[in-house]
Formats: structure tokens, C-alpha cells, sequence
């Protein structure tokens, strides 16, 4: 592998012209000529690879969260993974949503409709509005995470929580009820702005 | 029991068992294949498809049940090797699609012409020794099924014939890829057989005999049973290697398929069982000419110390077939191994190795065999 | 186009059922002809995406190539007209999906230099940093495309590994992995975690090894350097009469990168070469490739060496989204954020037009973008660079075989989705 | 009015300017009593303001408009653009680094005590105040205290206030005192405890209260009608007319997923000015009534329009004998056009609806006691003859001849237009019976009862036409929602009916309507072009000066205190979304008068 390695390193002073021709150009010698290096390389290469551990993440099973740091650069549960949305409740269980539209208007794929109501009077004043319907088509959504960005009220968040399948349509438009009630014992941190 | 009785019964039974496990090859051979090329790139392959045999507590008495984990209690086979048992499963419940500018007749003889020359070559394959006495009855069995004397020659004609499989499912296909695929193989087929026969020569020249289990024989009993014409024939053994390769369409030379070109080369248009005995034609035709080369350059079923090649005792039989078979699926794995590391050749310079390396290099292989053999006479 | 091109899919014969033997008949016409044109794509194992060439063959000779594009036809542009200057950046992750970061910095940029935001230092060198990573990773991918159109299977995947690990560190960072929609006007959508420089360096670090790995399996391997060598010869006047930019150019002896001639994001601050060939065939653009990444770890590894502290959202110039806790305490934050999301306000742009190019791995992305005063561009125009480089396939791979075809095909990185927008 | 095409909204017929002085370096011309405030806005440069409303007097008090001016007295001093008048080569700076200081000193004050309640305030959007906060502005606050705390109540029936958001900018205060007259608010408490509110045992309840939310810069004062049902960014305007009375108020029909949402006033210094009056703001719900007639019916039961409308066309063209019309004084121009062509020499009998409530605003905008949108139309059109009792009478002794084949019924008057029982006895008379229904009520029930096809009319925030209102201005009307669910719209379906009965070879659009019309009677609508009559329409021939509302007096009708009483929506039976409404007296009082309809 010695030759392989003096290519790999010429990177520095090579600007393109000729780092081939000092040492002879490729492939061109007699050895060359037969294959016989290159198959010879080949096998070497791949014989050490077959030793390796492998890439393979087993993915229902495990996850690439699963995998030791040195693995691979996700070692841990990223934080920051967007995946399916949450609607955020307050202290008193109700929803943090206050109906701004915000979101809605934020999403780049127009899959957030919501429409707003009065909250009920034992809400209490500090309590206005609140989404009367809050319907979140995951199959349009496309995850970018700009309806968290956009929340005034962190009513609604991407959770790392990756979607599962399903076997209608329907059951992709999340309505709010089941937005409140999706993963919600799992804590769930903010997302840092800056 | 006359003699020719015994060696009709005894034929069919080793008609039963060579097909019997070289088509039980394919899906080991498969597996192997999808296993190997796995692990070489980093991937585990399959592992899901496992016959799981139940729960194997239930073996224990119950009051050591619990002693046993229960993901350690279920008994499973090698992770994923009833995978080509799901393909073949799949395949058989596939969709069978005909073009409709397809020639019908072609179209649907063309598997069919792949894969049952190659089958039938196998016949002159010999697999064990040549001297079993059956269970001392006296009856010499030739572990072959075909004792032909011209065996090496008829193999050889007979398994050039899969080509025309290919050709007529190219042609029949009525498709444009297809059509280039086939055309590819012919050519392929026709340019490699000539250094591939050169090579045979050669070593045919240096046997004396055309019989295949001469070839072994010869092999066996010279050098202290190394003998083995890839040590006494290195030129020819390497040129009966690549050309094997590309006699079998296997990278670097898989030309007829050459899925970034081809997309699927002479089998783009076929689907389910007809795909399948394509690709059961193609994996038989690699036992096969593997076969062929363990039993012309490496000794075929001899090893020293392990099978005496004039012994006449049944574990001697025995012996001298799993040797052959153990063989077989080194050259294989080499096989496998080697498509899995390299790029493909382009068309025009595949013809230039094999006409203008390949054959000139066999002919002055076969010029310096006939001079040595001459001066050795 | 040429005559045989039109006349022959045209003459239709009916699909007679022929008797057995009579072929003439029942096969399509094409096959009986001299020359036969051919679909390559836009369903083909070697049409990265859903391109499609046109090709006369004449056996294995290929006399036409008519490339033909719109297959993946997204109307990015036109939504560009519909979506609010950030909401485009989601889009932009879409147009090429193999560096998707380099389409978010490039789009920023522009936006930015259209309303004179200057974008905090750190805020740069973080970008500096994921361009170069999509570089790498478009690269490493775009060198094992090659091979396995080549038919070396196995260094693609191992080329895959590796660009699992640079959207590893995306994923880290933004939380996507293919659709990053890292940054914003005026800055980043968030800053890195902590924990990233670290894993960085872990990543390119361990990325050596592998680069010698592929060039082991492919630099010296004569069955590859003839497939390459020679094949797809493109001079350096060719390349510029056809507006080639990126490897691909610098390949064929183009001495030009913006990055180091028109440099943004403080690019002038990094020591690195841009390397060039001469010959200008398959082989030096996957060789240029190569050096590439090894130029962009150079870059990264300076960029976290002096990587500096500070914000990572231009202060001051009202286009950035204010902190979160000062959204939830702050009038004059409240308002601000409130501005910046409600559709008719938010980041009003200044009447005008402005054209800005950024390096993408691919080449010279540039955006062409007019403002009319309002929320959202009056018309966003993409220059992609894989639509130069698609075009570019006919003089280079006529009169070839469909091997080269092939070869010059994944050499020249065409990505489908950049190329139709 | 001839000068009235060049005054667009807010432009001044026959400006002359007297002198010129700049800003911000660029010459601007003006007028000798003009303040900066003004002088900037009439040649477009903007200078932004809270508290100064261009139909309100000058107050002064929010001090957003500061800029920096030369020839003032102390010299150097910032004034208020506003309140300052411009002398001949003044100076001003209002774009410069001093001035942004200013304002954005201005604007952290204003914002110190304001709450966080963008997310909940529905005048997010088109808030002043977040347009200045963003343009002028601080990026971000340095107040660290307690904010002061203020009532929130609600003000009158439609009208809820905020106190934490008020700016006490006082244009609602002074728009009670000043145009409406009424002078219900005043400002109460001082310094950082001052808030809007009403005198004691008043309530904010003149005929115009909606539009001090209207103008409220900020989202202190709310139209509750429209609170919390949507955002402002989301509501697409259509500019439109006013069908509640004969003024035509020039409005903006504002939609949400073909919803309508709210109409807000469109300046039209001819009409309106800045102004509607509360009845007309409610007008959209007659379309969502209850008792609208949602599907067409073939003999009573409810089928697809598409079979209903070729039931009528078969009826048109099988018709024998007379054929009888009965329209009303809420069927556009090109509508009546149709019908009266369709109709040909057969009797037409229009009704109205009776006069009702009536208001005239200190500044002169005054709500009709005609409650028929497009009475003048009618008269134009059809004549005096069809008008009232004598088209009635005529339609009657018609009928009761017994030889109408056909009669056909368009009463796009929401709950029901007012024929006489005796008419409505009549029209059993007739062989066949088309009816087009807005609504179906008691008053007009006897009319759908037996009618061989019935189909639903269009509201007027679905058509497109133009009404001509008191004062002889003919308006477009323009369609913000489509009609009910596979229903076309009356011109359309008029329109066919023609066709049907071989009167005109084809369909046309109201535009094509309208220049037929034109062409037909010069002397009521000569000279007029349907494109040209632009935003804010034109006067017809013969409506003058004089006409205008100044020289010759609305008919007004003294005696009914609220301008809720006033509107057809009184005369809607009841209403859809009511849950929408938030529960005031206002709303329950509407739907109990409007069931008593028949007794006015």
C-alpha cells in the first residue's frame, strides 16, 4: 500500500500538474499492466474492511443514538432532531396555544390550519384565546422545524421522536388533541435560538 | 446383480445427488455472495429471514426456565440464510411480464436454454474417485455421472451452450437493452472461450487425456499428490481464471448485465420464475465452471494425506467428495470476492484482452508446453 | 436534432404478432436499423436522479446524445415568488440534496448582501464549516458514484458510511439531516452545541484513512485509471465556452474558485489551495475531487481552530428572530419576532436585484434574485451549476462508447433536482 | 362632482399649492395652513403618527411624529409634524439619525407598559404600533419594572377595550365627540393610570362605535364581532359596497377561506369618508343566516342547482302567455336590466324594504332611512311605474286576469322583501312560479310555497354589479365569496333565463350587462363604463352636486336611538356562528326584533 499512501499525501503540493509524472504515472507500470497489483490492492482493502466492525444500524431495534460516540458523530439522543410535533401544556394541563397563528403562518409547507376561539371563561382572564381546531397534516409537513421558531408562546414543539407508519392517510392529520397528547411524558427541551 | 444394473441405479443416483446439491449450492452460494459483499462494505447483509425452532426452555424442566434469558432462549439458525428461500418464494409469486413487442417463443426459451446445458454439463464433472468399490460388492462406482472418455471436450461444448440462452432472451426480449446485453455476451462468450480452450489445451497436453477423471488422477499421483496443474500450468491456470470470469459474466467482466449501462443487460426484461432460472442458470454455470477449474488445475477431489486417489473404501469416496465440494466453494468465494472489489472493463478493452493478451499469451503457453513436453519425452 | 433521432421512434411499425421466425415484424423498429436510438433514463440505474439522454447508437458507438432535462421540474423558482425570504431556505435544501448547507449558506448570503446584513463572525465561520462538510460529503459520495458506475460497487457504499458521518454532524447542528435549514437571513438558525467542534474533529480526523481506502481501491487500479483516463477530454476553452464551473472545470485547467477569488463568509482568513488539473478527462475531475476534500478538512480544521465566540444572528439589523426569552419578556422583542413572522411584513428587502455566487461543491451556485420592496422576492432565478454541466455531456461523450457514457455521466455530478428547479 | 375622479383616498380635489418647502431634502409643495403631518402624506412621504387621523382634529399626544424642522420657535427644538404648521422654505428632517432617536425614544415609552399580547391581540398585523416598534423602534427593551395594570371591559355592545394596550392616543375619544357627536368616551385618570372609558351609565352604543376600532391604532378598542376568529393577514379584502342602505358606504369585504370575516370601511370622501356605521359592518351575517336558502328546490324538494336552473329554463321557454316580474330594490343594476328584458312586456313590481333607522354624524356621514341599497337603480331602470304600490297594483290585476304563464320572482332582499299579502295571493295565479330567494322568511314564505323551481339568490358580498346609491353614485359591487354550495350567481342565472326565452343570443358578465344598459338609457346611466368606474365609482347622469348629500337632505326618519335596529340584519332571522358572537345584549336584541320583522 506504500505507493497508495504517496499519492495520498502529495495533496499539499500538488496544484495539479504532474504529481503523477514524477513518479511515473499510474497504472502503467508492468506489474500494472497484468491487473494483478490492482486486484491484489483490492482484495487487501476489502479483505480489512470485511474485519471491521460495520456500519449497520439494526434500526427498530436500535437506533444510531444507540451507537458509542467514537462510532459514529451521534452518540447520544440529539436534542435538536426534528421530528414530530408536540403541543406544549401549561401548568394547569391546558394547552400553552393560544391561537396566535403564527405557525401557520411561519410553515413553508401550509400544513398547519388552526382555527381560534375565545377560551372558556374559567380560564381566567390571564387566558384569552386558544385553538378551537388545530390540525397538523404530518404527510405535508416537511420537518424544518420553522412553527417552533415561530411559537411566541412555546405552545409547539419538534419533539426527536420519529414518525411512525401508518396504514391510512387520515391518520397523519394530527388534530390537536392528539398533538397534546403525543409523547408528552417524554421531556421535551426547547430548542435553543441562539 | 449384473454389473450394468448397478452402475444404471447408481447413475441415476448420482444424477439425483450432483444436481441435488448444486442446486443446493445456489442459495448457499447466494447467501454467501450477499454476505460476503455485505461485510466488505461495511454492512451486516441479511439477518432477518431465520427459521426460529421455538422457544427452547421448554426443553428444560420448568423449574429452570426462568434460570435462562429469553433472548437467549430462542433458537434461531444463521441470521438471514433462509433469505434465498424468501427470494425464490418472491420471485415464484412475481408477476411474469411479457413485452408485447416480445418474440415469444425466444422469450420464453431463453431461460430455459441457460440454465439446462449448464446442468448438463455437470454431468462430466467427476466429483469423487473414479474407484469406489461399492460396500466391497465388487461394483467399481465412477464418481461421475457421465464416464465419457472425451469428458473434458463434451463439457465443454455442451456448457458453450448456455450462451445461446442468453442470446435468445436478449433477442426475444424485443427491448434495445436486452439486445445489447445478449450481443455482448455472444461476443464475450466467443472471445473467451478461445484463450479458455487454449489454456485446456495446454493442460491437456500435459495430462495426456482428455477423461476428466485422468486429469485428476494424474494430478493426484504426481508431485506427491501436489501435483495440480495450476503449480505445473500457472500461465494456462491464470488464463482459465479470467477467462472463467468472463465465461460466467462476472465483474470485472459483467458486460451483458452492466446495470449503469445496461440496467439489466439481457435479463431487463424478465420477471419472476423466468428471471429466476436466469439467475439460477447464471449461479449453476459459476458452479460449474468452478467445478471445472478445481478439476483441471487443482487437483479435483484429490488432497494428499486426506483421499488416496486409487483407494477403494467408501470414507475414501466419501472424503474425495467433500474435498471437491470444499474446493468448489473456495474458488467460488474467490469468485464472489473478486466482483465485489473491482470495476468493470469497458467493452472494447475487454475484446483487446482477449484477443490480443488472452490468446496470444495461451498460444505461446500451449508453443512452450508442446517444446517442454517434447524435450521431456 | 438529427434526422435519424426523429425519424426512427416516429416510423412505428404496428406491433404485428409474428409467427416464429419472422422477428422482422414483431420487434420494434430500431433494432433492425443501422443506428438505434435509446432512452437512457429518466429510469436508469446510471441517471442520477431522473435525468434522460437521448442517444443514437450505432452498435456500441454513440453518434447522438440529445440530454434532455425536466423530469424533476419542482418549480423552486417560481416558489421563490410565494415564500418569505426564510421560508425559502427550506426550499433550498431541496434543490441539491447532496449539500444542502452550501444551497442554505448561498441563499443567506444573497439575501444578506441585498440588505447590506453583515453576519457575525462566528456566525461565518460555522457556515464555512458546514459548506466545507457538504463538500466533503458531496465529494466522497460523488467520487464512490463513480466508482460504482464503474461497476466498483463496494467503494460507494463505503463513500455512503462516510457521508452518514458528515449528516451525522448536520443532524447535530440543525436537527435534519438531508434538509438541514441551518441558516437564516442574517445568520444561523441556532448556534452549534457544544459538543460539535469535538465531533468534528473526531469525524475528519478519522476521514484520512478512508480517503486512502477508496484511492486504493480506485486511484491506482489499472482497470479503473482506463476507464477514466482519457475519456470525457474536456480543454480549458471547452470548459469555459460552456460555462463549466466547479471540479469539473478545474479539472479541465480552470484555475477558478470563489472562494479564494471572490471570497465571502471569510474565506480569505483560511490557507488552502484550489486544486487543478490539466487533462481534463473523467480521471482528473475524480482526482480533483479527491484533493478537494482533503483541501476542505484543511479548512474546517482552521475554522474550529480559531472558531470565534460571540452571536450567531446579526444584531441590530432587524431581520434576525430576537432570543427566545426575550420573546416571552420583552415588548420590543414580542414585536420584533411578531414583525419578522406575520406573512406582508417581516424582512422587507430593498427595491433592486442582486446576483451572488458561493462555491458549492457542484460549482458556481448563484442566485439572481429582485426585490420589489415587498415580503418576498419578486423572482428568485437559480444559476445551477449541474445544468452547465449536464449540456456539456454531448461534446464530451459523442462518438464514445455507452461505457464512457456512462463514466463521463457520474463524473460530471449532475444533480437532478439542482439542474431542473 | 367632476373633480371627484382625481381625488382618490385621501387626495384633495383642486389642490393648489401656495408655496413649497422640504423634506428631507426632497421639495414638497403645500398649502398655506397645512402641517407637515399633511403636507407629507398628500406628495407620499410618510411620517408616522398614532393620535393624528386625517378626519379627526389634531391632539398632539403621542409625539411619535416628531421631527426636526427649521423656522420653528425655539429654533431646533423637535416638533410634532402634526401639529405643525409649514411655512414657506422650511426644512424638515424627518428621516435622519436625530429623528430616529427621537422616535425611538418615543416608541420605548409607548411600549413600556404595554403587555406582551401580540400573540392574542387580534390587531396583530395591522398594528400601529408593531409597524412603528419594528421601522423605528428599539430591538430590545431595557425596562425592567412592573407594568402598570388597566381594566379590560367592554365598552358597548360591540366594542370591547384593552386598557393594558392603550396608547391614550385619543382618536376614539375624539372620534365620539367630533363625528359621531354622541360623546360617550373620555379619557380617565391620569399619567400612567389614564384609560379609555365611558361616562358613567353610558354606553359606547352610537350607530358608528365600530369604527373607533377601526381606527384605534393599537388593539385597545376591538370590534367584538370579529375577535378571535382570525388574523388579520389572513383575511383577503375585496372592495366592495355596502348593501345595508342606500348611503352605499364604500367597503372592504375581508374573506378567509371564502369565509367572510369582517367588512371594514373604505375611505370614499364622496360617500363615507372613513366611516360605516355598525349595521352595515354585520351585514355579512344575513349570508349565513339560517334562513337562508341554501339548495334549489324543484315543487318543495331540494335538488342540484344545475337541475333546478334547466327546470327553470324549461318553464322559460315553454311559458305561454304573460309572464309577470317581481324584483326588489337589493337586485344590482345589471340584474334589473336582465329581468326587465326577460320580463319585456309583462308587469314588474318592485318592492322595498320599509325606511328604517336613520343617523346623520356630526361630520356629515349619515346612515339612509332607505334600507334598499339600490332603490335609485331601480327607479332608474324600471321607472317610477314598477316602483312601490302602482307596480304592485299593476303585477296584481295582471295576475289576477289569470292569463300569466309565468311568473318570475327575484328577491334578493335579505329576509324577504315586503310584497302585499294580496300580491303574494295573486301570484298563486300564475301557471308557473320561478322564485330566486335570498332568504325565507314569513314575509316572503307564500312566494317560495308553491313555486315551481326555487333558487338561491346571491348575497351582495357575492355579486358582482353595481348598486346606485341615494345620492345617484353608481358603485361596484364586487363578489368576496362564492355563492351557496353549486349555485350561480343571479346575474347569471337571469342571464340564462333571457337566453332561455330567446330574448338575447348570450350570456354576458355584468360588465357586458352594464354597457347594454348604458347604451339602453342614456339618460340614467349614459356616459358611464363599468371598468372605468374604478374604486370608488361615479356619479350617474343627473345625480350633481346637488345631490350629494349636502344640498338635498337624506331621507331621515327620526325616532329609532340605535343604528342596530337600522340594518336588514335586523330583519335576518337569526343568525349562523352565533357562538362566534360573544354573548352582548346587542346581538340577543337583534335576533328577537328580527323575528317581529313583519310588524314594522
Amino acid at each position: 500500500m506504500g505507493n497508495v499512501h504517496d499519492h495520498a499525501h502529495d495533496h499539499g503540493h500538488d496544484h495539479g500538474h504532474g504529481a503523477e509524472e514524477e513518479e511515473g504515472a499510474p497504472g502503467t507500470t508492468l506489474a500494472d499492466r497484468t491487473y494483478i497489483p490492482a486486484v491484489m490492492r483490492g482484495i487487501k482493502l476489502t479483505l480489512a474492511r470485511f474485519l471491521q466492525p460495520k456500519a449497520t444500524v439494526q434500526y427498530p431495534e436500535e437506533s444510531v443514538y444507540d451507537r458509542g460516540s467514537d462510532d459514529r458523530a451521534i452518540g447520544t439522543q440529539n436534542p435538536r432532531l426534528r421530528g414530530e410535533h408536540i403541543l406544549v401544556k401549561d401548568e394547569q394541563g391546558r394547552e400553552k396555544c393560544v391561537a396566535c397563528l403564527l405557525c401557520m403562518a411561519a410553515c413553508p409547507a401550509l400544513c398547519i390550519y388552526i382555527e381560534p376561539e375565545a377560551a372558556p371563561a374559567d380560564w381566567g382572564p390571564d387566558r384569552e384565546r386558544r385553538p378551537k381546531v388545530f390540525e397538523l397534516d404530518m404527510l405535508r409537513c416537511i420537518y424544518c422545524g420553522y412553527c417552533e421558531e415561530a411559537c411566541p408562546c412555546d405552545a409547539i414543539r419538534l419533539t426527536p421522536k420519529l414518525y411512525q407508519p401508518t396504514t391510512s392517510r387520515l391518520e397523519r392529520v394530527y388534530d390537536k388533541q392528539r398533538l397534546l397528547e403525543n409523547n408528552q411524558d417524554a421531556q421535551v427541551p426547547q430548542r435553543p435560538r441562539k | 446383480m449384473s454389473d450394468w444394473v448397478v452402475q444404471a441405479i447408481a447413475t441415476a443416483v448420482k444424477a439425483g445427488l450432483v444436481i441435488g446439491i448444486a442446486m443446493n449450492i445456489v442459495p448457499l452460494l447466494i447467501y454467501l455472495e450477499r454476505k460476503i459483499s455485505a461485510y466488505m462494505q461495511g454492512r451486516i447483509g441479511p439477518n432477518r429471514v431465520n427459521l426460529v425452532l421455538g422457544d427452547v426452555r421448554y426443553l428444560l424442566p420448568p423449574s429452570m426456565r426462568d434460570a435462562v434469558p429469553a433472548s437467549l432462549s430462542r433458537f434461531k439458525l444463521i441470521p438471514g440464510s433462509l433469505q434465498p428461500l424468501a427470494d425464490a418464494v418472491k420471485l415464484a409469486f412475481k408477476e411474469e411480464i411479457v413485452p408485447a413487442s416480445a418474440d415469444k417463443v425466444l422469450y420464453y426459451l431463453g431461460p430455459l436454454v441457460a440454465f439446462v446445458p449448464v446442468a448438463t454439463a455437470l454431468a462430466f464433472i467427476p466429483f469423487g474417485t473414479g474407484t469406489w468399490d461399492l460396500f466391497g460388492t465388487g461394483h467399481v462406482i465412477d464418481l461421475r455421472i457421465a464416464s465419457a472418455d472425451v469428458g473434458v471436450l463434451g463439457l465443454f461444448a455442451i456448457s458453450s451452450l448456455g450462451v445461446y440462452g442468453i442470446a435468445a432472451g436478449g433477442w426475444g426480449s424485443g427491448s434495445k437493452f436486452p439486445l445489447m446485453g445478449a450481443v455482448r455476451a455472444s461476443a464475450q462468450m466467443i472471445s473467451y472461450e478461445v484463450p479458455m480452450g487454449l489454456a485446456l489445451l495446454a493442460a491437456i497436453a500435459t495430462v495426456g487425456s482428455v477423461d476428466t477423471q485422468a486429469f485428476v488422477y494424474e494430478q493426484a499421483t504426481t508431485w506427491g499428490g501436489m501435483g495440480w496443474l495450476v503449480f505445473k500450468q500457472p500461465l494456462a491456470a491464470l488464463i482459465f481464471l479470467v477467462a472463467m470470469f468472463a465465461e460466467n459474466n462476472r465483474l470485472p467482466f459483467d458486460l451483458p448485465e452492466a446495470e449503469p449501462e445496461l440496467v439489466g443487460g439481457y435479463h431487463t426484461e424478465y420477471s419472476g420464475l423466468k428471471f429466476a432460472l436466469f439467475f439460477l442458470g447464471e449461479y449453476m454455470a459459476m458452479i460449474l465452471m468452478c467445478s471445472l477449474f478445481v478439476t483441471i488445475f487443482l487437483g479435483g477431489w484429490s488432497l494428499p494425506f486426506v483421499v488416496d486417489p486409487s483407494g477403494t473404501s467408501g470414507l475414501n469416496a466419501l472424503a474425495s467428495g467433500l474435498v471437491f465440494l470444499a474446493k468448489i466453494m473456495l474458488v467460488l468465494n474467490f469468485q464472489v470476492w473478486i466482483r465485489w472489489t473491482l470495476p468493470r472493463f469497458r467493452y472494447d478493452q475487454l475484446m483487446h484482452l482477449g484477443w490480443k493478451v488472452m490468446v496470444p499469451l495461451a498460444l505461446a503457453n500451449l508453443v512452450v508446453t508442446a517444446i517442454v513436453l517434447h524435450l521431456a519425452a | 436534432m438529427s434526422p435519424e433521432l426523429t425519424a426512427a421512434p416516429l416510423a412505428a411499425a404496428p406491433l404485428a404478432r409474428a409467427p416464429f421466425g419472422d422477428a422482422a415484424v414483431s420487434l420494434e423498429p430500431g433494432l433492425h436499423e443501422q443506428e438505434m436510438v435509446i432512452n437512457f433514463g429518466p429510469q436508469h440505474p446510471a441517471m442520477h436522479g431522473t435525468l434522460r439522454l437521448v442517444m443514437t447508437l450505432d452498435g456500441e458507438k454513440c453518434r447522438h446524445i440529445d440530454p434532455q432535462m425536466g423530469y424533476l421540474h419542482t418549480g423552486f423558482e417560481k416558489l421563490g415568488e410565494h415564500r418569505t425570504w426564510n421560508q425559502f431556505i427550506v426550499v433550498t435544501d431541496r434543490m441539491n440534496y447532496m449539500s444542502a448547507m452550501a444551497n442554505n449558506v448561498g441563499f443567506a448570503l444573497a439575501v444578506e448582501e441585498l440588505l447590506g446584513i453583515e453576519v457575525p463572525p462566528r456566525a461565518q465561520a460555522i457556515r464555512v464549516i458546514m459548506c466545507e462538510l457538504s463538500r466533503i460529503g458531496d465529494h466522497i459520495l460523488g467520487v464512490g458514484l463513480q466508482g460504482m458506475d464503474l461497476g466498483a460497487f463496494t467503494a460507494m457504499l463505503w463513500a455512503f458510511i462516510e457521508r452518514e458521518k458528515v449528516y451525522d454532524v448536520f443532524e447535530l447542528a440543525s436537527g435534519g439531516r438531508l434538509t438541514t435549514s441551518y441558516t437564516r437571513v442574517g445568520g444561523l438558525a441556532f448556534d452549534l452545541p457544544e459538543d460539535c467542534p469535538a465531533r468534528i474533529r473526531a469525524f475528519i480526523e478519522r476521514l484520512e484513512p478512508v480517503l486512502q481506502e477508496m484511492e486504493g481501491m480506485l486511484s491506482r487500479n489499472r482497470i479503473f485509471l482506463e476507464r477514466t483516463q482519457g475519456v470525457g477530454t474536456f480543454s480549458r476553452q471547452q470548459a469555459i465556452d460552456w460555462g463549466l464551473s466547479g471540479p469539473v472545470a478545474r479539472a479541465s485547467g480552470l484555475d477558478r474558485d470563489l472562494r479564494r477569488d471572490r471570497p465571502y463568509s471569510g474565506y480569505e482568513q483560511y490557507d488552502f489551495e484550489v486544486p487543478v488539473r490539466t487533462e481534463g478527462d473523467v480521471y482528473a475531475r475524480y482526482l480533483v475531487r479527491l484533493a478537494e476534500v482533503r483541501q476542505s478538512l484543511r479548512i474546517v480544521e482552521q475554522a474550529l481552530d480559531r472558531l470565534p465566540s460571540g452571536p450567531v444572528n446579526a444584531i441590530g439589523a432587524k431581520a434576525t428572530l430576537p432570543d427566545k426569552d426575550e420573546v416571552y419578556s420583552r415588548m420590543e422583542s414580542l414585536i420584533q419576532h411578531f414583525m419578522l413572522e406575520m406573512p406582508g411584513h417581516g424582512i422587507k428587502a430593498p427595491k433592486g436585484a442582486i446576483y451572488h455566487a458561493t462555491e458549492t461543491p457542484n460549482g458556481e451556485l448563484g442566485w439572481y434574485i429582485v426585490s420589489d420592496g415587498t415580503g418576498v422576492p419578486y423572482r428568485v432565478r437559480v444559476r445551477p451549476p449541474s445544468l452547465y454541466q449536464f449540456q456539456s455531456i454531448k461534446p464530451m461523450a459523442e462518438g464514445r462508447l455507452v461505457a464512457d457514457v456512462v463514466a463521463i455521466m457520474s463524473s460530471l455530478g449532475v444533480i437532478a433536482g439542482e439542474l431542473d428547479r | 362632482m367632476t373633480a371627484d375622479a382625481a381625488a382618490g383616498p385621501g387626495g384633495e380635489p383642486g389642490f393648489t399649492p401656495d408655496f413649497t418647502f422640504s423634506i428631507d431634502g426632497v421639495t414638497v409643495p403645500a398649502k398655506k395652513g397645512d402641517t407637515i403631518l399633511k403636507a407629507g402624506l398628500r406628495a407620499g412621504k410618510f411620517i408616522p403618527h398614532y393620535c393624528w387621523h386625517p378626519g379627526l382634529s389634531i391632539a398632539g399626544n403621542c409625539r411619535i411624529c416628531l421631527v426636526h424642522a427649521t423656522k420653528t420657535m425655539p429654533p431646533g427644538k423637535p416638533v410634532i409634524a402634526c401639529a405643525t404648521e409649514v411655512v414657506e422654505g422650511m426644512e424638515v428632517e424627518s428621516d435622519g439619525p436625530r429623528t430616529k432617536e427621537l422616535r425611538e425614544g418615543v416608541m420605548e415609552f409607548l411600549l413600556i407598559n404595554h403587555p406582551l399580547d401580540c400573540p392574542v391581540c387580534d390587531q396583530a398585523g395591522e398594528c400601529d404600533l408593531q409597524q412603528y416598534s419594528f421601522d423605528h423602534g428599539r430591538e430590545t427593551s431595557r425596562f425592567e419594572e412592573e407594568k402598570t395594570q388597566r381594566p379590560r371591559k367592554d365598552l358597548g355592545p360591540l366594542i370591547r377595550f384593552v386598557g393594558n394596550r392603550c396608547i391614550v392616543c385619543t382618536r376614539c375619544v375624539r372620534f365620539c365627540e367630533e363625528v359621531a357627536g354622541t360623546g360617550e368616551l373620555s379619557v380617565v385618570n391620569r399619567g400612567d393610570a389614564s384609560w379609555i372609558d365611558t361616562f358613567p351609565g353610558v354606553e359606547l352604543d352610537n350607530p358608528m362605535s365600530g369604527c373607533v376600532a377601526d381606527i384605534c391604532p393599537v388593539g385597545a378598542l376591538l370590534d367584538k364581532d370579529s375577535m378571535h376568529s382570525t388574523r388579520v393577514w389572513l383575511l383577503r379584502g375585496t372592495k366592495s359596497v355596502c348593501a345595508g342602505c342606500a348611503t352605499g358606504c364604500n367597503v372592504n369585504v375581508e374573506t378567509f377561506d371564502e369565509k367572510v370575516k369582517r367588512i371594514t370601511p373604505r375611505e370614499n370622501q364622496a360617500v363615507n369618508r372613513w366611516w360605516m356605521c355598525d349595521a352595515g359592518r354585520l351585514t355579512w351575517r344575513e349570508a349565513t343566516a339560517p334562513a337562508r336558502v341554501g339548495a334549489a328546490r324543484i315543487a318543495g324538494q331540494e335538488v342540484p342547482f344545475a337541475r333546478a336552473l334547466e327546470r327553470a329554463l324549461e318553464l322559460v321557454r315553454d311559458a305561454s302567455g304573460g309572464v309577470v316580474g317581481l324584483t326588489t330594490g337589493f337586485a344590482s343594476n345589471e340584474e334589473l336590466f336582465t329581468f326587465q328584458g326577460l320580463v319585456g312586456r309583462g308587469a314588474i313590481a318592485a318592492a322595498f324594504a320599509p325606511d328604517g333607522a336613520t343617523f346623520t354624524s356630526r361630520d356629515g356621514f349619515a346612515i339612509a332611512a332607505d334600507k334598499n341599497p339600490n332603490r335609485e337603480g331601480a327607479r332608474r331602470i324600471l321607472g317610477e311605474g314598477a316602483l312601490g304600490a302602482a307596480g304592485q297594483d299593476a303585477a296584481i290585476a295582471a295576475l289576477e286576469e289569470g292569463k300569466v304563464g309565468l311568473a318570475i320572482v327575484h328577491d334578493a332582499a335579505p329576509g324577504g322583501a315586503p310584497w302585499s299579502p294580496r300580491l303574494l295571493a295573486a301570484l298563486g295565479k300564475a301557471k308557473a312560479r320561478i322564485v330566486l330567494a335570498l332568504h325565507e322568511t314569513p314575509a316572503n314564505a307564500d312566494a317560495l310555497r308553491g313555486a315551481a323551481v326555487v333558487l338561491p339568490a346571491a348575497h351582495a358580498t357575492e355579486k358582482d354589479g353595481t348598486f346606485v346609491n341615494a345620492m345617484g353614485r353608481v358603485q361596484r359591487v364586487r363578489p368576496a365569496v362564492p355563492p351557496p354550495a353549486g349555485a350561480r350567481s343571479d346575474l347569471d342565472v337571469l342571464e340564462e333565463l333571457a337566453r332561455a326565452a330567446a330574448l338575447q343570443p348570450r350570456v354576458l358578465s355584468a360588465a357586458g350587462v352594464f354597457r347594454r344598459l348604458a347604451q339602453a338609457l342614456p339618460a340614467q346611466f349614459g356616459g358611464l363604463d363599468y371598468n372605468a368606474l374604478g374604486e370608488l365609482g361615479r356619479p350617474a347622469p343627473g345625480a350633481g352636486e346637488a345631490l350629494l348629500g349636502r344640498g338635498r337632505p337624506l331621507p331621515i326618519v327620526d325616532g329609532v336611538r340605535s343604528g342596530y335596529e337600522a340594518g336588514p340584519v335586523s330583519r335576518a332571522p337569526g343568525r349562523a356562528d352565533d357562538e362566534q358572537v360573544r354573548p352582548s345584549v346587542h346581538h340577543e336584541s337583534l335576533v328577537g326584533y328580527g323575528t317581529r320583522r313583519g310588524d314594522l
